[in-house]
């Protein structure tokens, strides 16, 4: 791969993940080139970018999702590569190529394997035939009994008998031993048939209390890879990340090598560059199963960075100029816990969105906090977009240690004017399960019901 | 005072034009003259809260009116309130906004502005010059393609705010036009 | 030493590290007083601390010099130690020995060693019985030319002859060679009875372009004493220091362990307590001397901390408690750079202070940055205590991507409201000689004085 | 909005009474009676701007209105003001400041108030008995010391701010007084 001198980077976003790579090309000594709607005159990426160009009004389909005035801009300010950050354009095969066929480097991995990962039935099919371990089951329409009990003996109890036509938890049935089996399937198919019209049934395996792991890698583009360990976010509500951490309470330094193995072969096998992350469930087992990979920078990837001192957006302009990754995957050591909040303009009990002036404002600073945000006092929260306003992220040498110093740097984080998450997570901090790491992606199901049931 | 009103060097003049629905429609018929119809929306769902329950061909179904116009036009006149206070602050910038009293052509589009439709032709119009609604008055160029604007107005053509070749960003004034 | 269990400290402080603190003490699940007098009625260590007490008006001697004040507000809030931060009371034998009287552990060493160390000449004997290199030179006034020679030779060329009754940079004369030696002795003689009325003057061994190097040191109630390694803090001005970096860009590993042995050995010697700071000059050649001693927490102690990821407050506070240091010499490793920058609200020109409202405020975030500081939009900087309004503090793998990280956390760190020493820091980052790590004491002066050439 | 404005549990009332000199005075008084004459000022020197050109005798000098007294003489005005706003802020929390109408009896130090000489005796004032200057109205005690406070003033007790026993920081009103 020949190498490219990026003297300037356009960054297809907004908020915080602008600042972010923002301060990385400064510390590179690139120019940067901020695009904002109309809405965002005031915000801090526009500040601290080189150049700004407004590219369209408030609503983010006509600015920030709008590829013909993002290239137009790039092209009047020369800039030679596009980062999207996470979210608008970050995993559109099409802006990835509009922007190779303008000659102007986008830096992420190739349009085609954005497009491959982005399709789940492809995703999982190419990684099948990677070697990642895929969530056992039926690919096919249960046709009789005797099928049933021979893929559930395949791949062990529990299993979990799904509608064709189901979705979003409607027609499911757990089958916990060969003896419900038969009765389960009858039931399920009837079920079916009932509610959708079709009693055309799967069966999967069923893991009760999965954890969502994910694995950090790292491409260059002469097919070097390594991985940066797991992070940990099986703290969700409606499969948003409420706060993520690195390393995960419950992944050994073999299960993390056998994770990080599957991810970096996978990546060779498809020609991954750039930034990429795997998700997987992870079974209490040790088993774990592909879900899905982002092909971009993700929210959380700063735990990553404080617990292996690497900067990612760094090694992703690194890698888009053509050099390879500057470590091996024997240089990579993970050094104590990391934890991020995901700091919301929200209302923390009902999770309406709370836009609005930020009339007063508290960072916390001190050993171990970092924050990235892009919100300052006097700033509005704009309701346009994403109702996220900081990440608060800590470092310290034990995971105990790492849940003390968040408690006291949400405690200092003040945010006045508007509503924000920040007293639910003091009160997942303060969560005993939270503490002893005992949880699943249901954490946040059981919490609020433990909460509910306190109150009464 | 607002951290980010201190304008620095380098950065290119922000314009005070306000959201309004026909601005969304014209620009919307322009995005999709380009032909970009198709966008990824998967993970922006997750990231965008206004556009979550959006069908995958979002943008043309804009012109429509659909769930984005609908939600956001509540929160519209907020914006634009704010908009006009911090005009105030950042009014001697821009020259452009000093004539209050001229309807402003603005661009439509990111790219670059002529005055002409080739480089030895002479200009679409020049100052003095009567427009009426259909009368083109420049060319923006974006991504390659040659977009005529056109003055939507009747008047006299009394300030033109951009140098040929220049480049120019969304609602940046292109012309000052006394209506007739 | 007996453990004591400590519930409650009493930090007689104000400011970001009164804060800084507070922030231990919460991780650790220790309950804070803050003490203030009336212009801090609205500063931060009062908001974040558990239970806050009025002890005074704005004047510091009155306040948070009121030794009776703070012992009584400890009195009444059952605080059971007193944390004492830096500058105020830190060195005050006589507050150590009052907090002992009233049964309130003082943090920090025994009052006896504050005493010793607080005593410039007796610290200077002390130190020499303890085998700690001293600047040398003559103990008497010269007599003779003979007795100038003999010592000349002895200490080696260049040396100073300085008045003895002289000072702040008055009659003083420096001697390069044997040559000179005799007639720069008479003149010096000669000026020193002229310009004071005393013909006495001294000679000590004179080094052109010292570095302010300190050694930092932590020891435990039960002997055991460790290092963690250099600060560089030759970046003065008048005394004052501006920033300060670790490791030192000068100090090799082997300097390092013959300079942290030194101390750790004096340690040992006056049976030293707590966090302390040697203070060195260092000589182009290698050879060290000490100035003095600390024994407090130090403004600079982040740039170790970052360096070591020890929590030095955290050490001192479990010292205090009777505990065992937590770790030994051969776990301390440094990793990467470490700078800090000072924000004074000071014309960065002229140096005179700006206290006033602050209107607009931007603590920078990203990877690598920590700012310790207790200001925040619409804080009043009161004219009554020292200007320091911000710590700026960055950390990375080298030091010339710490300077880079600084340069861009620099300019994204907003004051708006009074002047500060932001603009200074962004000079001298991009200045040659600092970027190249060769200056001494004098670079300010230099720099300076370059900074004028240059705008002629 | 204040960042520090919003009042916490736990944390003790602040009380807003402005800088004077004659307050001053009398703090350096007391100050001076529990005879602690000796600071180091070292290290304060080279923290505190104000004050890095005092001698070793500070304290005992501040009657006599040396440096540190001159030198913030011209801020004092300006943080007075700044009292006086805040106050507004907090009036609500702190009962005492509602009587704006009578004379406050403040604790010159931080300490434990007592209405009595000794927990037998009926205690000095009562809300009704008249005072004099001279009159003793309370004990602080501070370090073991009990520190008698007089009333300074002529008039009528009609306030009793605070309970036997309560530890009271500085500047806390404990009496409310008619003047006469």
């Amino acid at each position: 791969m020949r190498k490219r001198e990026i003297k300037k980077i356009l960054i297809a976003n907004r908020g915080e993940i602008a600042c972010r790579i923002i301060w990385t090309c400064k510390e590179m000594g690139i120019k940067t080139v901020a695009v904002h709607s109309e809405a965002d005159k005031e915000a801090l990426h526009v500040r601290f970018a080189d150049e700004a160009v407004c590219i369209g009004p408030a609503p983010s389909a006509q600015s920030y999702l709008n590829i013909p005035a993002i290239i137009s801009a790039a092209e009047i300010t020369n800039a030679d590569a596009i980062h999207p950050g996470y979210g608008f354009l970050a995993e559109s095969e099409t802006f990835a190529r509009v922007c190779e066929e303008c000659n102007i480097k986008f830096i992420g991995p190739r349009p085609e394997v954005i497009k491959a990962m982005g399709d789940k039935v492809e995703a999982r099919r190419t990684m099948k035939a990677a070697g990642v371990p895929i969530l056992p089951g039926s690919s096919e329409p249960i046709k009789s009994v005797e099928e049933a009990t021979k893929i559930a003996k395949e791949i062990g109890f529990p299993v979990i008998i799904k509608a064709a036509a189901g979705g979003g938890g409607r027609g499911m049935r757990i089958v916990r031993s060969l003896d419900e089996l038969a009765s389960s399937l009858e039931l399920a198919q009837s079920e079916a048939q009932a509610a959708f019209k079709n009693s055309a049934v799967y069966i999967e395996k069923y893991i009760e209390r999965p954890r969502h792991i994910e694995i950090q890698v790292l491409a260059d583009e002469n097919g070097n890879v390594i991985h940066l360990g797991e992070r940990e976010c099986s703290i969700q509500r409606r499969h948003q990340k409420l706060l993520e951490e690195a390393p995960s309470p419950v992944v050994t330094p073999e299960l993390r090598r056998q994770m990080g193995e599957v991810a970096v072969k996978a990546c060779k096998q498809i020609g991954y560059s750039s930034a990429g992350t795997f998700e997987f469930l992870l079974d209490e087992d040790g088993s774990f199963y592909f879900m899905e990979m982002n092909t971009r920078i993700q929210v959380e990837h700063p735990v990553t960075e404080m617990v292996t001192a690497i900067d990612i957006v760094r090694q992703q302009i690194r890698v888009a100029q053509g050099e390879d990754l500057g470590f091996r995957q024997e240089d990579i050591q993970l050094f104590g816990h990391s934890i991020e909040c995901r700091i919301n303009a929200e209302d923390p009990e009902t999770f309406t969105p709370s836009p609005g002036k930020i009339t007063g404002l508290n960072i916390p600073g001190g050993p171990g906090v970092r924050v990235d945000t892009a919100v300052y006092s006097g700033y509005v929260v704009p309701p346009f977009y994403d109702s996220m306003i900081a990440k608060l992220i800590v470092h310290a040498g034990t995971r105990e240690f790492a849940i003390a110093r968040m408690k006291r740097a949400l405690e200092a984080m003040v945010v006045e004017g508007i509503k924000t998450t920040i007293p639910l997570h003091l009160k997942i901090m303060n969560d005993e399960s939270f503490q002893k790491g005992d949880f699943s992606t249901k954490f946040m199901e059981e919490f609020t019901h433990r909460k509910g049931s306190a109150e009464n | 005072m607002s951290i980010a009103s201190n304008r620095k060097k380098g950065a290119r003049s922000r314009v005070e034009s306000s959201l309004n629905i026909s601005e969304i429609h014209e620009i919307a018929k322009l995005v999709e003259k380009y032909g970009f119809t198709e966008f990824e929306f998967e993970n922006e769902k997750i990231r965008i809260r206004l556009s979550k329950s959006l069908p995958a061909q979002f943008i043309s179904a804009i012109p429509t009116q659909t769930p984005t116009a609908a939600a956001t036009s509540a929160v519209e006149t907020k914006v634009s309130a704010d908009s006009k206070e911090q005009a105030v602050q950042e009014k001697s910038d821009i020259e452009a906004t000093l004539d209050d009293n001229l309807h402003k052509i603005t661009s439509p589009i990111v790219g670059t502005f002529y005055r002409a439709p080739a480089p030895d032709k002479p200009p679409y119009v020049e100052v003095g010059d009567k427009v009426t609604p259909d009368t083109v008055v420049c060319i923006v160029e974006a991504m390659k393609l040659m977009n005529e604007i056109k003055a939507e107005v009747s008047g006299e053509v009394v300030k033109i705010y951009v140098e040929n070749g220049q480049p120019v960003e969304y609602g940046q004034p292109l012309f000052g036009i006394k209506l007739s």
